[in-house]
């Protein structure tokens, strides 16, 4: 896997390439290898928290449900429907790029980046629903505590919680606090990703990247799948498990 | 006994001599090869000190003759190890039957014990010996761990939920008792001492200290004043809620399909979270108790439907100190002290 | 070792075939089957879309074995850390420690 | 056989890493592996002196039984911060950060580390860290423990906990960065001819290490930034009050920091196995076996971490399987301990300071390890958990281990650093000075451990204060062990005999490139012939005698 030429001598010095390479290979072997090690790290990290997901929703089903059943299930099924095909154009991306073809690999960096913030859009207005009924938990929005009205048996207001049986609103609240430390933090992902974008957007206006060298492109391409990974779980974990309790 | 500088501390409890061994076991272990890595170091160090300068050895190629050899050796040593150590393990955790009980809640930064038959203690705790005594503990706030090095076992005592220590003393004294684990400010105040006396003057002791109700009995009360005989009534009536009575160490079904042993946690955790485990042909109707009860209180409340015998009869406070010669309960205004 | 370039083909298949899922397992959300079937469906649905990402997306099936080892072992230790933690749960109630 | 200064190279060169720029700035935004790693030098020392000044005071407050020296809270706090700047600002980051940085892209043949940025940037974010912990102790300190146990800390703690928390979240990248830098360089940066079985041993550590990093320390963030905001926000996943479970916090808290003990031992093993082949002139004893007993320990020490919980209310079964699978990382530690003793066995054995410091080491981590069995056999660790026998072990393991390894292996290359000499006499009488200290401080807490003396007791009964004594008086020893060789290397950057290339007549990679060395490390990049630990010269060898003058041909 590592056999370099073997001479110190650099055949073609691409401008891209930094001094302690030997070749555009080795670098953006190097990259990719790096990337990859990092979302090692990633999933890990997310690792704990679907660790804390799985032990109290095996522990509190029935609160869980509740406030799964909550939650928007269009919008959230349209989130996931924007961000695989925000993921689908990086991969365009990338092609385009290695393929050398200029401006539709800034089109694809582009859309990818007003998809990415669709995204972020749609996530904010869910926010604000559970912001005005009460949803946030804990004192996480200072004044505004977890406190939202229980619903009496058949009432339908969608505003407000609907308990299944055995379910307690101190255990939805468990439900909640996972269910935004869980999308937070990948919403937070997401802002790091649309400022990565930017990056590759305003460096690929300039053209810097060719067939020969665009690791960057790749290598924060694969942090962009990697964050649509992670929502491809959340939002069966978080919007469907327990969806067909409540419907019965 | 004692040498010049103790090595191990007093033995006082059955598992004393059993953790020893093994740990003499370990400690003789740990010497022997220690001293064989020492004395086969300084030997190799002196021996194959270098002589000139710019000697340069013969290079040697490993051996997985030897490699197998200290792989296999150590991993049979350290097997015997583990077995002794869960078989013994498993002893101390283990809550045995027909113990007699006490009740501890831990708190920053105080132990408080309760008897069966309802004396209370602070920081003190009086046992015969050899008795086995089984704890059941829990703590107000944060995190403690109930340490009586002489017994040689230790658990701690977690917020939310019972934990249990058993022990039987073997040999009258006063023991240290101390808290392990950190708990804030004061912790390395939480300590007191574990009294062992013969079984005679621990039923003196016993009866010269009645002054509260037996923890059933204050639960029983309680039970009254916070109107949980409306739905669960003695002997069925209210019927919104399952009969007590008979129904500690019973198996119930619960409605999602799986069964449930009605113990000590699973009382407290129906009265904090009623909904968590719902007995089968019941609904979710009864409101938590969390934070209207203290632990204290918990505590007496699982006592007492501990102590509800089918029919609706509470079970003598006798029963849980079972031993025939104590009279706990009689005299409860005479101290002999 | 030089880079494989993936046809479109292959992406424009494999975006379709992830909305599809997403439509599947929103439709089997709402299905009523017995036992944990219901979460069995919706993590296999979403196992299978996350394993479409990686393969193609992210060029896995094209990579070194060094990688293919990378992503093992993520999910060896993410295992670990669900297997041994949830163990302690799952036999808590085997012995009657307290609880 | 010819005499091992056949292939003595070059000479002093007159540019070097340290002199090829000047101004602080050529410092501060250097992105050479060999600054950053004297930059991490600088800040883990001064950190290491704060960490040594709370232990002092620990002593001291335990010279009595009674709590007269410092009152409970500050007592608390002090044991508390010394724990938190020991492990996550000292011992965490010393070798990989430090020696490690220098040595892994010289011992590889790399004119860098992969991505020499993102090492100044890991470098940065550590200083951020230790600035926001630092502030959270001046602010008024913490006094949760390390362990940081909830709900204490959660609820009940009234001190600094969500900034420390911070400063150690923060701290846990640049480890990360260290570790994902380290495994790159390994895989895509070797020489020419540099393959897997020639790495040196302290490569190999670097790699394990670098993995427990990578798997590791992303689950402390998520658990620290977890209980952060529940402190904060009054949100429960730890909080039984809240429907939350404490335990769970020692799972996710243990299965970084268990594991983060051997980001601490394993490179100070490599470093050892570097010293006892060279100062012995021999090639290690079983060289696979050591170097995947490492690999080997850094995915056991995933498989044991619940050995931290067996009196936590854990399941007893979770527990036998937990003590099982930590017996079974005692065989790669021992596998070592027996190929190092082996490698000197017919060898040439100097008595440098280094030397001294491994032969130490291997004693010293003997009974650290060892008494590791006790605390992995179930029944006789509930009765010393919590106790100062754990206290002892773990000190045994990271001072005694650790930190031997990481004084060891500073002495050693210090002349490839600093291209000066440090002066020996000294060196090893602070090697001795610093072994007897040792001994003095932990041995007597086995003893008073297993008497039952509680660990975190500001106060404690006074039959134990004999231990205490003994060890306080210890403590001064080790302390003033401590300061000299902190001393000498300042003393000897500027008067100390100016070292050559080779001064100890060594095969290695590093030792065949002026010291201190150029920026990119070697005039040409090097075609390795040879295996680690190659002293019978093969011919091959004689080919780095010219490197320096003509580039080697490829072979």
């Amino acid at each position: 896997m590592t056999t370099h030429a073997t001479t110190a001598n650099h055949v073609h010095g691409h401008p891209a390439l930094q001094h302690h390479f030997e070749n555009m290979e080795q670098q953006r072997e190097a990259g990719t290898l790096g990337m990859w090690i990092f979302l090692v790290t990633e999933i890990m990290f997310f690792g704990g928290m679907f660790l804390a997901y799985t032990l109290y929703r095996g522990l509190y089903p029935a609160a869980f449900a509740s406030g799964s059943n909550h939650l928007n299930i269009t919008l959230g099924a349209v989130n996931t429907g924007v961000l695989i095909l925000s993921s689908f154009t990086m991969a365009m991306a990338v092609y385009f790029t290695q393929v050398g073809k200029h401006r539709p690999q800034v089109f694809c960096l582009i859309a990818t980046l007003i998809l990415g913030l669709a995204f972020l859009g749609i996530k904010a207005v869910e926010y604000y629903d559970k912001y005005e009924d009460h949803l946030i938990p804990g004192k996480l929005i200072p004044g505004n505590p977890f406190d939202p009205e229980v619903a009496h048996h058949g009432d339908t207001d969608p505003h407000k919680l609907h308990l299944l049986e055995n379910a307690t609103v101190e255990k939805v609240e468990m439900f909640y606090w996972i269910y935004f430390a869980m999308t937070g933090m990948h919403a937070f992902h997401m802002i790091i990703g649309a400022g990565l974008l930017m990056y590759l957007i305003i460096f690929s206006l300039r053209r810097r990247f060719d067939p020969e060298y665009h690791s960057p492109v790749e290598v924060i391409g694969l942090y962009w799948h990697f964050v649509d990974i992670v929502w491809i779980f959340l939002f069966p974990l978080l919007y469907l498990l327990g969806r067909h309790v409540g419907h019965g | 006994m004692q040498s010049w500088i103790p090595l191990v501390p007093e033995s006082a409890s059955t598992f004393s001599w059993k953790v020893d061994a093994l740990y003499f076991y370990l400690s003789g272990v740990t010497l022997f090869f220690t001293l064989l890595i020492s004395a086969v170091l300084i030997f190799f160090v002196i021996r194959y000190r270098r002589r000139t300068p710019y000697e340069i050895p013969r290079p040697v190629s490993g051996s997985h003759k030897l490699e197998t050899l200290w792989t296999v050796i150590p991993f049979v040593i350290a097997m015997t190890m583990f077995g002794w150590g869960a078989s013994v393990y498993f002893d101390q955790y283990k809550p045995p039957e027909n113990a007699m009980e006490v009740y501890v809640v831990g708190k920053q930064w105080m132990w408080k014990l309760q008897h069966a038959t309802g004396q209370r203690e602070i920081n003190e705790l009086h046992v015969p010996v050899g008795r086995k005594i089984k704890l059941i503990m829990t703590t107000e706030d944060v995190i403690h761990d109930f340490f009586v090095p002489a017994f040689r076992t230790k658990a701690d005592v977690i917020p939310g939920r019972y934990t249990t220590l058993w022990f039987e003393a073997t040999k009258t004294g006063r023991y240290h008792l101390f808290c392990a684990e950190y708990c804030g400010m004061n912790h390395s105040g939480m300590t007191g001492s574990v009294i062992v006396m013969e079984q005679r003057e621990f039923d003196n002791w016993l009866s010269g200290n009645v002054g509260t109700a037996t923890p059933a009995t204050a639960g029983q009360q309680l039970y009254q004043t916070l109107g949980c005989a409306s739905c669960h009534g003695a002997n069925g009536e209210g019927g919104r809620g399952p009969t007590l009575a008979g129904i500690y160490g019973n198996v119930q079904q619960l409605q999602n399909g799986q069964t449930v042993r009605v113990d000590e946690g699973y009382v407290r955790e129906s009265i904090t979270n009623p909904q968590a485990k719902l007995v089968v042909g019941f609904g979710p109707i009864m409101p938590t108790f969390q934070g209207q009860v203290s632990e204290d209180q918990l505590v007496q409340l699982v006592a007492y439907i501990k102590s509800l015998q089918p029919g609706g009869e509470t079970r003598p406070a006798t029963a849980a100190s079972p031993s025939p010669t104590a009279r706990p309960g009689a005299s409860p205004t005479r101290n002999i002290r | 070792m030089s880079e494989h370039i993936v046809p479109v083909r292959i992406y424009v298949t494999i975006f379709l075939v992830l909305l599809v899922g997403t439509a599947l397992t929103v439709w089997a959300a709402f299905q009523d089957f017995p036992g944990p079937l219901n979460n069995i469906v919706a993590m296999s649905i979403a196992i299978t879309k996350a394993t479409f990402v990686v393969l193609y997306f992210m060029h896995v099936r094209y990579s070194t074995r060094l990688i293919w080892v990378i992503l093992a072992a993520a999910l060896f230790w993410m295992a670990i850390l669900f297997a041994f933690t949830l163990s302690d749960y799952w036999t808590r109630d085997w012995i009657s420690i307290g609880y | 056989m010819k005499p091992i200064e056949s292939f003595e190279v070059p000479l002093p060169p007159k540019v070097n890493y340290i002199n090829a720029q000047y101004g602080l700035k050529s410092w501060l935004l250097t992105k050479d592996h060999k600054r950053i790693a004297l930059l991490y030098l600088a800040s883990i020392t001064f950190f290491f002196f704060i960490g040594g000044i709370y232990a002092l005071m620990i002593r001291l407050e335990l010279l009595t039984p009674q709590g007269d020296f410092l009152q409970s809270t500050t007592y608390n706090k002090v044991f508390t911060q010394h724990g938190i700047i020991m492990i996550f600002f000292f011992l965490i980051p010393s070798i990989p950060a430090t020696l490690g940085n220098f040595l892994i892209p010289m011992m590889i043949g790399a004119k860098d580390l992969a991505f020499p940025r993102i090492n100044l940037l890991s470098w940065y974010i550590y200083l951020l860290g230790g600035v926001i912990t630092i502030y959270a102790l001046l602010a008024g300190g913490v006094d949760t423990g390390w362990t940081f146990y909830t709900p204490f800390s959660t609820t009940f703690s009234n001190s600094y906990v969500v900034a420390t928390g911070l400063g150690i979240f923060v701290n846990g990248f640049s480890s990360i960065l260290t570790g994902l830098n380290f495994i790159v360089t390994i895989h895509t940066m070797r020489a020419p001819g540099m393959t897997w079985f020639r790495l040196p041993l302290f490569i190999w550590s670097h790699y394990a290490t670098s993995m427990i990093m990578i798997l590791g320390t992303p689950v402390i963030a998520i658990t620290i930034l977890l209980l952060a905001f529940e402190r904060v926000a009054r949100v429960g996943i730890f909080d039984p009050a809240l429907g939350g479970d404490p335990v769970l916090f020692q799972h996710l808290f243990w299965f970084y920091s268990h594991p983060a003990v051997y980001i601490m031992i394993l490179p100070s093993m490599g470093v050892i196995s570097e010293l006892i082949a060279n100062f012995s002139r021999k090639n290690i004893f079983g060289y696979s076996f050591v170097a995947f007993s490492s690999i080997a320990i850094a995915v056991f020490s995933f498989l044991v971490w619940g050995h931290h919980l067996f009196v936590s209310s854990q399941s007893v079964y979770a527990g036998m399987i937990f003590s099982l699978l930590s017996f079974a990382v005692a065989i790669p530690s021992a596998i070592k301990v027996f190929n190092w003793t082996a490698t000197l066995y017919k060898s040439s054995i100097s008595y440098d300071t280094p030397m001294l410091y491994a032969l130490g080491f291997i004693g010293l981590f003997t009974v650290g390890g060892m008494t590791g069995l006790f605390l992995a056999s179930l029944a006789v660790d509930v009765h010393l958990s919590d106790t100062y026998f754990i206290v002892a072990h773990f000190h045994y393991i990271m001072v005694g281990g650790a930190l031997m390894g990481y004084l060891g292996g500073l002495h050693y290359w210090w002349p490839k650093i600093s291209g000066r000499m440090y002066p020996e006499g000294w060196g090893r009488f602070s090697a001795l000075v610093i072994f007897v200290g040792f001994n003095l401080t932990f041995l007597p807490q086995f003893v008073a451990g297993y008497l039952g003396m509680p660990r975190r007791y500001h106060a404690y009964p006074p039959e134990f204060q004999v231990f205490n004594v003994l060890s306080s008086a210890g403590a001064s020893i080790l302390g003033f062990g401590m300061l000299m060789p902190a001393l000498y290397f300042v003393w000897s950057m500027r008067y100390g005999r100016h070292a050559d290339a080779n001064p100890w007549h060594l095969p290695g990679l590093e030792w065949r490139t002026p010291s201190p060395p150029p920026t990119e490390n070697f005039y040409t990049t090097p075609i390795v012939t040879w295996d680690a630990y190659e002293f019978a010269p093969r011919e091959e060898i004689e080919v780095v005698g010219r490197f320096r003058h003509e580039a080697a041909e490829p072979t």
